[in-house]
């Protein structure tokens, strides 16, 4: 059953039972489904989390999809802490610029970590749209390098 | 002092040093993996920086990641708490060779000790009584039968790079001991990397008394008295105590200077434990010494007056201790309860999830050190302890009523803990006598279950 | 499936059926799609509150109407902290006994409080359906004390 | 020993008075008001009471409704607290011909203790100073002036039956002496229901230091060392700490001497605060005796080591008084901040509501005494203060320390509280030199303004 058929056959469980919400979890797949009429009271869903919540998004990979407003682009984030450089060599070029089309095997920078020199590549085709780092930054584990507009296959 | 320190943990402990060094005016740096990201107490530090992910493997236990964020946040030294990779010399080393400086003991120290049959062998060295057994690793299941012949049964094999508890198993006879010997080296590699494993004497009715040592770099190496450890679950602590109730003041001064003595053996820097065995006649036995901070080091802190972590941050940064032995004259009972988000229910699996209500207790005599908070969730990736509850009164009995009033008015809900458990231990009335064992808490459960 | 898909279907899932929210999570992939109305008042309702919650509601008087599933009957409810007396003295009859009809200014018991007797008036008209309290029996303040079924005007 | 005693108070201090029974077996009726009855603490007792409506006067103040309440639950003693019948000497009364023990003075030295100018004049008779003023109460508008003109201004008016800072005012010439006499007489009756008012000279650049006292039943009278509670914001206590940076050890022994005269004067029993004034020179005037358990009670248990509330306890059920005056040995530093639920933005008016989000601090030399959790509505009828956070260290430069992360650890959501005025006060180097004075939190805030 796809995760599409599994949502429909929630909510007539819903209509069903008078249910305002549902949510189940199996492995690694999550549903949550709330209902809100006119004149309901109802939580703002996250409305009673404090900020200081902790937000557990774990990254397979260092290839991140960004929320709604930028559906079209993904991220490549840091595999690493250490320092960020954005060429091979000081004075050389810079690996990639904006505008840039990249491709799985692509090096889009170098991350020194205990003075080793880790190549990060972009595990992924596409345009590079920004740069969000400037050379030399200290950059952390999971923290986003560039912006790219992937290439439609 | 040092202007910059790296605290290269997570959860309570974390927060516990963070707390020391914001007293004393040093920026901190906290690592965190992923799924710590958000936790609350990184709030608290000056420059969090996430370092990996979720496994320990990549995060609290990647050296390379760990040095590699010391340099770029530019810290002087790191306090590695306890567990991960406090014990772990190599670690160690690499802060020595990255000029950081490495808040606990030297490496080669760490090395030396951190292997149990060389402990051992500097104990005896050093006419300390231990418990009879292999006196190195055991390589073969004949030298195994040979030990347990020579020393009698029931032993107990034990895995050389092990500490809190794991990799060890009771045998009683033939064979027990070959089946054992297996599941113990398979359990040894998988938790320590090292299959390595010594046997030794096992013996019955035994209380666990511990003494802190601290030394400088000048060679002063002094004790803070004993904590007792007997209430164990599994060879895991559960309710830790200052003094111990179960030893006379000959037996305790014998066994601090016992301590000392092994110490100085290895020129001793900074905090350490060393752990005994005393059994019911009163005779002592060294075991093993573990090389950082423990977990129970408050039941100390309350009764000597004496900030152990400050203390341990003050002696890596050259200073001398200041503190004279005569002058450590620990006064009143400090009783500690650890707080695992575990189900008793079943079988203590630990129970990670969101705290939906977290209300700790509090007024007179009480302390907490926990990072938790209603909202937050635990992650399921690390140690189930979400809290240490700490009471310190004048007497044994008013600190086990005040750990009664304290352990009832502890509110979490939304994950199962060992409250209950511990609220159990504390007013079961053999605790209240002191005339308990390291298996007390195990027959306990054994009779609730029929 | 796109992802992009995936959410066009999940919205009109969600019009179809006056859903407010929706999250889904698939391995790393996690869809939550919120929607909010004009005008609505969201509050954490209840389901978030522990029961540990204080619920201040405040007496003005010493009738308390019944919540739904009651809501023809209305309680009695004391109006200070003592003891409960069914009858004016010892060994009478009871003010009242169920099937009565009392009125405003029928007393329907006593409470004794440092040793004087206060009468209870019903302050209402209607026929006792309970008594909830025995003689002697100590109540606090805003206890119930009898179950009233008013009476129609 | 008492089985079953009342708690006639609510909030933070029924809690703590609940927790001290509780370690001491003793049974526990705590009364409540119709919006406090879902209050989280009220489960820590034995017997929850509903006495009455949310107003303080059907409820804590009912003294029918607490007497009826005790009487149904049968209890040997009550604990009222402070504030709400503490001082009330009509109370100790009634339940004294009750025959249930009121812990706390006997009634007749209540009610000549709690009436200021006879407290003065026993201070008088025995030799002890006091702001030159009114030997009385002042009856008329020439008399005021009359006094005004002999001692010279300022002066400052104050409610005969007046506490907790309310109902003073201070006077720099006839104009304003006159204006002032009329509002603080009609506020005196509105708060007191009793007009009377005297007037004292005026002390600029003073100090707030008062002396704890204990007696027993049997004449024996003991201090427990003195509170410095300088930091105050119109009269009303903010910070308190012990022991008083502002004093020598001469004038605290000489305070210390007084306060155990006046106490022996009237035959003194149970807990009690004689409050001093002093000023820059070191003189030192008596102002009152507080015949209660004060709020920053916690920093006395800290330094010294005695649980005051059980003390009262053990006196009131009739024991003897078991620590001797010269084994009272404080040591150490402690210091309180009370957080209130006040909006400090908008001139400190009590912001009640629901607590979202509540963290209190934790760690190694902190204690918080609060009610209040995650969820908690802070009720409208009653005081703002929502919780003690008191530190415990051996220096006065490490207690600010801890304070200051304390502070700063410390989260309430949902309400606006005292925590950052807490912060900024303690922070200041000012507060750090102890050179201060009462009027030092006011000069702040007007500065702020600026």
């Amino acid at each position: 059953m796809s995760i599409i058929d599994k949502v429909k056959q929630l909510i007539s469980i819903m209509n069903e039972n008078k249910l305002s919400e549902i949510e189940i979890q199996e492995d690694v797949t999550k549903i949550r489904i709330k209902k809100g009429e006119v004149g309901y009271i109802h939580t703002a869903s996250s409305t009673t989390i404090p900020s200081v919540y902790p937000q557990q998004l774990e990254q397979k990979n260092s290839v991140q999809v960004l929320p709604k407003e930028n559906e079209n682009f993904v991220e490549i984030i840091s595999p690493m802490v250490g320092t960020f450089y954005r060429a091979n060599a000081p004075g050389a070029d810079p690996c990639v610029n904006v505008g840039d089309f990249v491709n799985d095997e692509t090096v889009v920078c170098i991350i020194e970590a205990m003075k080793i020199m880790n190549e990060v590549k972009a595990e992924m085709a596409g345009e590079i749209i920004d740069v969000y780092v400037n050379d030399g930054e200290a950059v952390e584990y999971g923290q986003s390098l560039f912006r790219v507009k992937p290439s439609t296959k | 002092m040092f202007s910059r320190i790296m605290v290269a943990n997570r959860g309570e402990i974390a927060l516990r040093i963070i707390r020391a060094c914001r007293e004393m005016g040093i920026e901190t740096v906290a690592i965190c993996s992923k799924s710590d990201k958000n936790a609350m107490y990184l709030k608290q530090a000056d420059i969090p920086v996430c370092i990996g992910p979720s496994d320990a493997e990549g995060s609290y236990l990647n050296i390379p990641g760990i040095i590699s964020a010391a340099e770029i946040t530019d810290i002087e030294a790191i306090h590695p708490g306890y567990g991960f990779l406090s014990e772990v010399s190599h670690f160690a080393e690499v802060c020595e060779s990255s000029k950081i400086i490495f808040i606990g003991p030297k490496s080669e120290v760490l090395k030396k000790l951190g292997n149990k049959t060389e402990a051992r062998k500097i104990a005896i060295a050093n006419k300390i009584p231990v418990v009879p057994g292999s006196e190195s690793v055991v390589k073969s299941q004949q030298q195994a039968l040979d030990v347990a012949h020579m020393i009698g049964y029931p032993v107990i094999i034990k895995a050389s790079s092990g500490g809190g508890g794991r990799g060890m198993r009771v045998a009683h006879n033939d064979i027990s001991l070959v089946n054992s010997l297996a599941v113990a080296q398979r359990e040894a590699e998988a938790a320590f990397k090292d299959p390595s494993i010594y046997i030794e004497k096992y013996i019955e009715d035994t209380r666990h008394v511990e003494v802190q040592i601290f030394g400088d770099n000048y060679g002063n190496i002094i004790h803070l008295g004993e904590r007792d450890c007997t209430l164990q679950r599994r060879h895991q602590k559960l309710i830790e105590e200052s003094p111990s109730p179960h030893i006379s003041e000959r037996l305790r001064e014998e066994m601090c200077k016992a301590a000392i003595k092994i110490a100085k053996a290895v020129n001793y820097t900074n905090a350490g434990t060393v752990e005994f065995l005393v059994d019911k006649l009163g005779n002592f036995y060294f075991i093993e010494v573990n090389t950082r901070l423990q977990v129970e080091h408050p039941v100390t802190e309350m009764v000597t007056g004496i900030d152990l972590v400050k203390q341990q941050i003050r002696i890596a940064y050259g200073e001398r201790l200041n503190i004279k032995q005569k002058r450590v004259r620990p006064r009143g009972v400090a009783i500690e309860c650890r707080i695992n988000a575990e189900d008793p229910q079943n079988g203590f699996r630990p129970n990670p999830g969101k705290i939906t209500l977290y209300n700790p207790p509090g007024g007179r005599g009480v302390r907490v050190d926990s990072h938790v908070y209603s909202g937050y969730e635990i992650p399921p990736y690390y140690d189930s302890m979400i809290s240490k509850l700490i009471v310190y009164q004048k007497t044994r009995e008013e600190a086990i009523a005040c750990m009664k009033r304290a352990l009832k008015e502890y509110i979490i809900e939304g994950v199962k803990t060992t409250i209950p458990l511990n609220l159990e231990l504390i007013a079961h009335p053999q605790f209240a006598s002191g005339n308990i064992n390291t298996n007390f808490v195990e027959n306990l459960l054994a009779k609730n279950q029929h």
